[in-house]
């Protein structure tokens, strides 16, 4: 494929799509939900037009505007890292608003067009996030997307969504105010805060001054969950299924990660941080993270709100990973954000299919559905199993490449919390699993249903076999990913 | 002595506080208001003050054949502003009060507040 | 010599003549055309200006063709100028908005006084701006004072009457205060006119009247400008006044005094008296920082649209004293930079209070629940604008803040204090903010509640919904490209810590 | 000469201020209102006569002179009409003389 | 011995200021503040302040008290209330600190009168020495007010209009007051003798009034103490056969005009020098030779201030008036 349009323009494709759902809401809902499968599309070709020649290593950057602030320009560059967070993204989009097209009609939802637009709205932050060329930038779109969700959070809008929404917005806001604000001003304040392959800090900070600001981005980006700012998490999960597939897999905690790990890479730079003693904390909050969130989930009867303890498990991966600082625990790192993404939209997708088609939200609940809604329930196991990193799916490679960073630096820490993590993992989804395909089925709210509606099990098996395939061909992903590091190492 | 050479200073220093405290102290709107004007008046007086020359006399030319010793005009010029400001000042916050006390029937501010309360 | 070397002129006498021509108008819309016309041409003139000044120049008029000291001098400097541009642009957009409002709060009989004596507020502010003598300030003060009470007073609620009553003394008691401070200085220098103050000061042989006059004119000023703890007339000054009233006066009036106590001390007092920017900021940080938080916990309390804008003002006005009483290049910056940032915002804000009560008579919260389903575009609007109040990135707000925190950077362990109580104060504006965003979205419309109380004219209607996605618009432009106004701030405060007018 | 329009002047005033002071000391003493008022305005009447005529003997120019007999004249005018106008209303606001009063109760 | 009556005026002062402040009734108090204009006005006479002292007695003892007594003139005159005690407290603190401020800046002041003194250096002498050069006219103040500092008198024009049509907003049109009220009794209709003396006064308080207006630049005055006379001569009248007959005479519109044209006249006076090629208010290009424009200009814009002047204190009364039973 080619790049048919310049990079920075991408972001604006989903802004005209808002423009055209808005127009198509005046006709019917067809063409509504017609415009937005094409925006999604053309998003999707435009951000893997970019795929190949990234691959080659080629770098692409351009400045917006040359002086925002005294010195600092709005800036949008297009490297590896950012190019996967943007096809993933972007392709994950196309599938999602497949499905929300089934959800949102399944369950007639109020306010569809609303849902529509700021779902475009946020994917466009998202995009930008990808793209940022320098720590404000990235900030500046990372405020826009904590905004552009608000309204998804709080589609419902009764009292008690109203509420969790509030903490949702609440968490978000004040730690990037808190923290990160300070944190890219200091950025900026010692160097021009553009990221730069190899880290721009070495050498202009030292000691505890590294810790610090480490500590402040690594809480600042309240999106990456990591404990104790993960309570909006649970908390956004009183929104529509598709949202908490955006949250989760597709734009918001992925945005998260991928701050943190392109403030890494591309800020400080792996082996400055690794030169440093006063980093080492990152490794045991990202371990401490999983094992509680793990211990946590164990304990959830709700089914989305154990898929959301687990997401925080899984995201903690992420920042281990990171903070193991070795260059295949960087791939790994990158890896499992795709592989998780993959896993964690297809259990989502299912368990919103289950909603719409059973109404059924309770794990108890599930017991035997796999006998009426059994493309669902299998998408959930392949779903399970890459959560527990089982062969074959996407989830085994990625904690594969983390294992063996581990080693690389004969990191236990990190071994021990894969291995128990792993174990804890089972623990909570295999039980779920067996009782819905073996266990006995008991009387839900909606009697004799059958499978989904077809957008939605469409939608579904395709992130589940997304899920097996990147077990084999995980290759292009890592391709790109070495080359991060060869240029970051 | 230096104490008495101020005199005047200090009559404007004391009609000051008179002004000030009976602006600050009293609730009764009229009170506050001729409490305001004699804060101004005071200040006039601190101008008026320090434009005399010993031995000078009113700075018109040929009035006097005497002397051509002319105290200092300039403080004259701004206090003739300055007495119009307060002039207009003082009626308009006058016509306030007037409003007020058809609107609240008292031009006690404790009594207004308690109204305002009430509601 | 041709019209353009009058600019400084007439940026004030234009509006002041047409304020005497405006009584003489019958007809309420004819008065209201005059106003805006005035307006739009001090408008148009301050722009003018400001693109001269934008270099650095200096723009300088001797009154009466008598050079200064003697004669009276007027002045348009960076500073000026984007004080200005401010004022007479928060004008002409409240005035253009609030033509439906007008007929709504005001009897017909009475609009024309009602805009001569706006005009007559609009001439007093730029007169302050523009002047450059010290006694010539205080006329020109009393001339918007007085003018400003007489269209607070014009508020249909009796309420209005005290707060008025209270701004009257109170503001008086400020001039009054400026009056002694000037007084002093003239006994000890014997000029008024700035410049030639700055020069004499230094070899006054007595500096103790000096430091007196520089207190006197440090609270009088403050009084005027509403600095925490002086703030008591505001609130209610503003909430009780006509809408249209609010969206100007809260937009500008309190930057003008903040302007000339920084004018006045930067320029007069720093370069003369040992130690004084010591003083000077020992003295605003801490009220600086307590008003920063206090106005925004009342306002994240308050039950009423215009209440809450109101008190948050106060803790707004908090943050250009607090970046001025930074006494660094970059605090001044952010300090005036957040002039105008504010004024965007605030007038916005009020503009939305101002629609809102065009439909649902009052502004209590009561009343405006649900107002995004039948107003989708003035809550829109409103969301902009309250992400510019907490400072999202993207909006006007951000960049003061962003300026006000490196440049509380630089102090050092200070710093973190600042930054502390700024980051603090910003979630208490997300609080308040959102509050109302929530209201307007999510809370049901009441059963009855008044709506469409007055019969709203089409044009008017029409030109308000521009007007306010003008400032809405405004307040993401300049949150993205901020150059000029920026550049006049840089250029500002240079000239300030140049300490040459 | 000049010596004697010195004390010719001199004893006008005198007299003059002796009249204000008996005035001023009849409005503190005098019984009831309309007594004081009667001793009050001999000071804008007597006193007056005989200050700015003593003025007058001791101005040097006709000019001076000529304003001094204006400005008498105009007191001569104004001071009764107020007296008389404050008499009045005080009348009409149902105010008895009280001497007046006291001798009738005592008959 | 100058020295001592002033000595004498300024304790009277004191005492005066204090009177006002403790008695109860209004109208006791706003009697009193006429008498402490009065007493002021005489020491700015002392101090050589001719026109202040004029000015201070028109407007103080004069156009002041005639407003508060028609504003008392609607309310309870006795002061009920008195502010709880930690008010009390709180303000005589404050008026404390506000005194020591005034006493610490006292010290080494230049001495009363001290010829020595910087304002007597700098810029004044100038003015005293310019003054008969580019205008030629003997009363320096007029001067100063006119020309060096035309535009603070400008200012001081709109602040007096201001005053006016803010009143007029707050209170409302008097005629349309007038009407809603009932008609109360046309003046002081039976007083016989006040009404003569009255009326055959006040042609020549008008005319004194003239006279202030255009010799102000020879000897004290000007359009602002003219414009109170001739106000007071008219309320004056209005007192006399009351508001109707003035309003007959000078119709509120014609009051509108007064106001308006008056600050117009000032400020067209500095249009016409721009236009003729000079600075704003800088009369010199009014005529040909320097001087002689200088006069011209002060000569109209001090017409303008009367204009106005008057034109505002009339409309205040009748405002005033309309509401209470002056």
């Amino acid at each position: 494929m080619e790049p048919w349009i310049p990079f920075q323009y991408i972001p604006l494709i989903p802004l005209v799509g808002v423009v055209a759902i808005l127009l198509g809401a005046r006709v019917n809902d067809n063409v509504r939900e017609a415009a937005t499968l094409i925006t999604a599309l053309m998003t999707a070709l435009a951000v893997w037009g970019f795929a190949p020649a990234v691959m080659e290593g080629q770098r692409f950057s351009v400045t917006l505007l040359d002086e925002v602030l005294p010195g600092i320009p709005l800036a949008l560059q297009l490297e590896p890292l950012g190019a996967m967070f943007a096809i993933l993204a972007g392709s994950l989009w196309v599938v999602n608003s497949v499905y929300s097209i089934g959800y949102m009609r399944g369950n007639k939802e109020k306010n569809q067009t609303r849902f529509y637009v700021f779902f475009a709205v946020s994917i466009a932050a998202a995009l930008g996030i990808a793209f940022a060329g320098n720590a404000f930038t990235l900030f500046l779109f990372y405020e826009c997307l904590t905004l552009s969700t608000y309204p998804l959070v709080s589609h419902k809008g009764d009292e008690k969504t109203i509420k969790s929404a509030r903490i949702y917005l609440g968490v978000l806001i004040s730690t990037s105010i808190c923290l990160f604000l300070p944190a890219v001003i200091w950025v900026h304040s010692v160097s021009d805060g553009a990221f730069a392959a190899g880290g721009i800090l070495s050498g202009v900070l030292s000691g505890p001054e590294v810790g610090l600001l480490l500590g402040l981005f690594v809480f600042g980006i309240g999106k990456a969950a990591v404990m104790p700012v993960h309570r909006w998490l649970p908390a956004a999960m009183v929104a529509p299924t598709p949202v908490s597939a955006l949250l989760h897999a597709v734009a918001v905690v992925k945005a998260g990660v991928f701050s943190i790990t392109k403030v890494v890479i591309y800020l400080f730079g792996v082996d400055f941080l690794f030169a440093q003693s006063t980093v080492g904390w990152m490794l045991y909050i990202a371990a401490f993270t999983i094992i509680v969130s793990s211990l946590v989930a164990i304990q959830q009867t709700n089914l989305k709100r154990m898929l959301a303890y687990s997401t925080i498990g899984q995201l903690s991966y992420v920042v281990l990973a990171v903070s193991v600082l070795t260059p295949l625990a960087e791939v790994g790192a990158t890896l499992h954000m795709v592989a998780h993404a993959f896993g964690k939209i297809t259990l989502f997708f299912a368990a919103g299919a289950i909603y719409v088609a059973a109404k059924k939200t309770e794990l108890y609940q599930l017991a035997g559905i796999g006998r009426r809604m059994p493309w669902t329930a299998a998408a959930f196991t392949i779903g399970a199993i890459s959560m527990i990193g089982v062969p074959p799916t996407g989830g085994f490679v990625s904690k594969w490449y983390i294992l063996a960073g581990a080693f690389q630096s004969d990191n236990f820490v990190a071994i021990a919390t894969l291995i128990v993590s792993t174990g804890l993992t089972a623990t909570y989804f295999l039980p779920v699993v067996y009782s819905m395909w073996f266990g006995k089925e008991i009387e839900g709210p909606v009697a004799n249903h059958g499978e989904a509606p077809m957008a939605m099990v469409i939608a579904l098996t395709t992130t589940a076999a997304l899920t097996l395939l990147f077990f084999f061909l995980h290759g292009p992903v890592k391709v790109m990913e070495q080359q991060v590091l060869l240029g970051a190492l | 002595m230096v104490w008495l050479d101020l005199y005047h200073y200090w009559v404007f220093a004391i009609l000051l506080m008179i002004g000030y405290f009976s602006v600050i102290a009293k609730r009764n709107l009229v009170k506050k208001l001729i409490g305001l004007s004699l804060f101004q008046s005071a200040v006039f007086l601190l101008y008026i003050t320090m434009g005399k020359v010993d031995g000078g006399t009113a700075p018109i030319i040929g009035m006097t054949d005497k002397t051509d010793i002319f105290s200092n005009p300039l403080p004259q010029v701004l206090i003739l502003t300055a007495i119009v400001v307060g002039i207009s000042t003082t009626a308009l916050g006058l016509s306030i009060v007037v409003r007020i006390k058809e609107a609240y029937g008292s031009i006690e501010e404790d009594v207004i507040h308690q109204k305002d309360q009430v509601e | 010599m041709n019209m353009i070397d009058h600019l400084p002129a007439l940026q004030v006498i234009v509006p002041l003549i047409s304020a005497p021509f405006c009584i003489l108008m019958r007809n309420h819309m004819l008065a209201w055309a005059v106003a805006v016309v005035a307006s739009g041409a001090a408008f148009s003139l301050a722009i003018l200006s400001m693109g001269f000044v934008s270099d650095g120049a200096t723009l300088t008029y001797a009154m009466g063709g008598w050079e200064a000291p003697y004669g009276i001098a007027l002045e348009i400097d960076a500073f000026s100028a984007l004080l200005t541009v401010i004022i007479s642009g928060a004008s002409l957009l409240a005035l253009l908005a609030g033509a439906a409002s007008a007929r709504q709060q005001l009897v017909d009989e009475k609009q024309p006084l009602f805009f001569s004596a706006w005009l007559l507020a609009l001439a007093g502010l730029l007169g302050i701006t523009i002047t450059a003598d010290a006694f010539n300030i205080f006329v020109f003060m009393e001339i918007s004072s007085l003018a400003s009470y007489v269209i607070i007073a014009a508020g249909p609620h009796r309420k209005a009457l005290g707060a008025v009553f209270k701004y009257l003394v109170m503001g008086t008691i400020g001039a009054t205060f400026y009056l002694i401070g000037v007084g002093l200085i003239y006994m000890m220098t014997g000029t008024l006119n700035l410049e030639d103050i700055a020069l004499r000061l230094n070899d006054v042989s007595d500096q103790r009247p000096i430091f007196v006059a520089a207190g006197f004119i440090t609270i009088g000023l403050a009084l005027k400008a509403a600095v925490f703890p002086l703030h008591v007339w505001m609130p209610n000054a503003y909430n009780y006044a006509p809408h249209i009233v609010s969206a100007f006066i809260a937009a500008c009036a309190t930057k003008v005094s903040l302007y000339v106590m920084m004018r006045f001390d930067f320029m007069v007092f720093q370069p003369n008296l040992v130690g004084h920017e010591f003083q000077f900021s020992y003295f605003f940080m801490p009220l600086a920082l307590i008003a920063i938080l206090s106005g925004a916990v009342v306002a994240a309390l308050s039950r009423d649209l215009k209440r809450l804008l109101a008190w948050s003002s106060v803790s707004q006005i908090g943050y250009i004293v607090l970046g001025a009483s930074l006494t660094t290049e970059a605090g001044l910056t952010s300090a005036i930079a957040h002039m105008f940032n504010h004024a965007l915002a605030k007038g916005g804000g009020f503009l939305i209070a101002m629609g809102a009560a065009l439909y649902y008579t009052t502004t209590r919260f009561s009343n405006l629940a649900g107002l995004g389903k039948e107003h989708p575009w003035i809550a829109a609007a409103f969301v902009v604008i309250g992400c510019s109040l907490i400072g999202v990135p993207g909006t006007a707000g951000f960049i003061s803040k962003w300026l006000l925190v490196s440049a509380a950077l630089e102090q050092g362990a200070l710093g973190v204090l600042i930054i502390s109580v700024v980051v603090l104060s910003s979630l208490l504006a997300v609080v308040y903010v959102w509050k109302v965003v929530e209201l307007f979205y999510f809370a049901p419309r009441p059963e009855g509640g008044s709506s469409d109380v007055m019969q709203v004219r089409k044009p008017e209607m029409l030109l308000y919904m521009l007007v306010l996605g003008l400032v809405a618009g405004a307040n993401i432009w300049f949150g993205i490209m901020p150059g000029e106004p920026l550049a006049l701030a840089g250029q500002a405060a240079q000239a300030l810590l140049g300490g040459s007018l | 000469m000049v010596m004697l329009i010195d004390i010719l002047a001199t004893g006008l005033m005198a007299i003059g201020a002796f009249f204000v002071f008996v005035g001023g000391l009849g409005a503190l003493r005098m019984p009831d209102f309309y007594t004081r008022m009667h001793a009050a305005s001999l000071t804008d009447s007597a006193g007056p006569i005989f200050i700015l005529s003593g003025l007058m003997v001791q101005s040097e120019s006709y000019l001076v002179a000529v304003k001094l007999f204006a400005v008498l004249v105009f007191l001569l005018i104004t001071a009764p009409t107020a007296s008389n106008a404050l008499a009045s209303a005080s009348l009409l606001a149902g105010n008895k003389p009280g001497l007046a009063v006291k001798r009738s109760s005592a008959e | 011995m100058i020295e001592l009556f002033n000595v004498f005026l300024m304790s009277m002062l004191i005492i005066t200021a204090l009177a006002m402040v403790s008695s109860r009734h209004l109208f006791v108090t706003v009697m009193l503040s006429g008498f402490f204009s009065l007493l002021i006005a005489a020491i700015f006479l002392l101090l050589d302040a001719a026109d202040v002292a004029l000015t201070e007695a028109a407007v103080g003892a004069g156009i002041s008290t005639v407003l508060f007594l028609g504003a008392l003139a609607l309310m309870d005159v006795e002061e009920t209330v008195r502010g709880e005690k930690w008010i009390r407290i709180f303000s005589l603190f404050v008026v404390a600190v506000t005194t020591l401020a005034l006493v610490y800046a006292a010290f080494e002041q230049p001495a009363f009168g001290d010829p020595n003194a910087p304002i007597h250096q700098h810029v004044a002498p100038w003015y005293i020495q310019h003054v008969p050069i580019h205008m030629d006219i003997p009363n320096i103040v007029t001067g100063i007010l006119g020309s060096y500092r035309g535009y603070d008198t400008l200012g001081e024009v709109f602040v007096v209009f201001t005053a006016g049509i803010g009143v007029l907003s707050i209170l409302g049109d008097p005629v349309k007051n007038r009407r809603q009220r009932v008609v109360k009794k046309a003046g002081l209709r039976h007083y016989l003798i006040p009404r003569l003396v009255g009326r055959t006064l006040i042609p020549f308080i008008v005319l004194f009034g003239l006279y202030v207006q255009f010799h102000g630049e020879y000897s004290p005055g000007g359009g602002f103490q003219a414009g109170a006379i001739i106000a007071a001569a008219i309320i004056l009248f209005a007192i006399l056969e009351g508001e109707d007959q003035a309003l007959k005479i000078i119709p509120m519109r014609g009051l509108y005009f007064l106001m308006a044209s008056g600050a117009l006249l000032y400020a067209g006076v500095g249009v016409a020098t721009m236009l003729m090629g000079g600075r704003f208010l800088e009369y010199g290009v009014l005529a040909d030779t320097m001087v002689a424009g200088q006069q011209w200009g002060i000569l109209l814009i001090e017409a303008g201030v009367g204009m106005t002047v008057t034109g505002v204190l009339l409309t205040i009364f009748h405002a005033f008036a309309a509401r209470s039973n002056l």
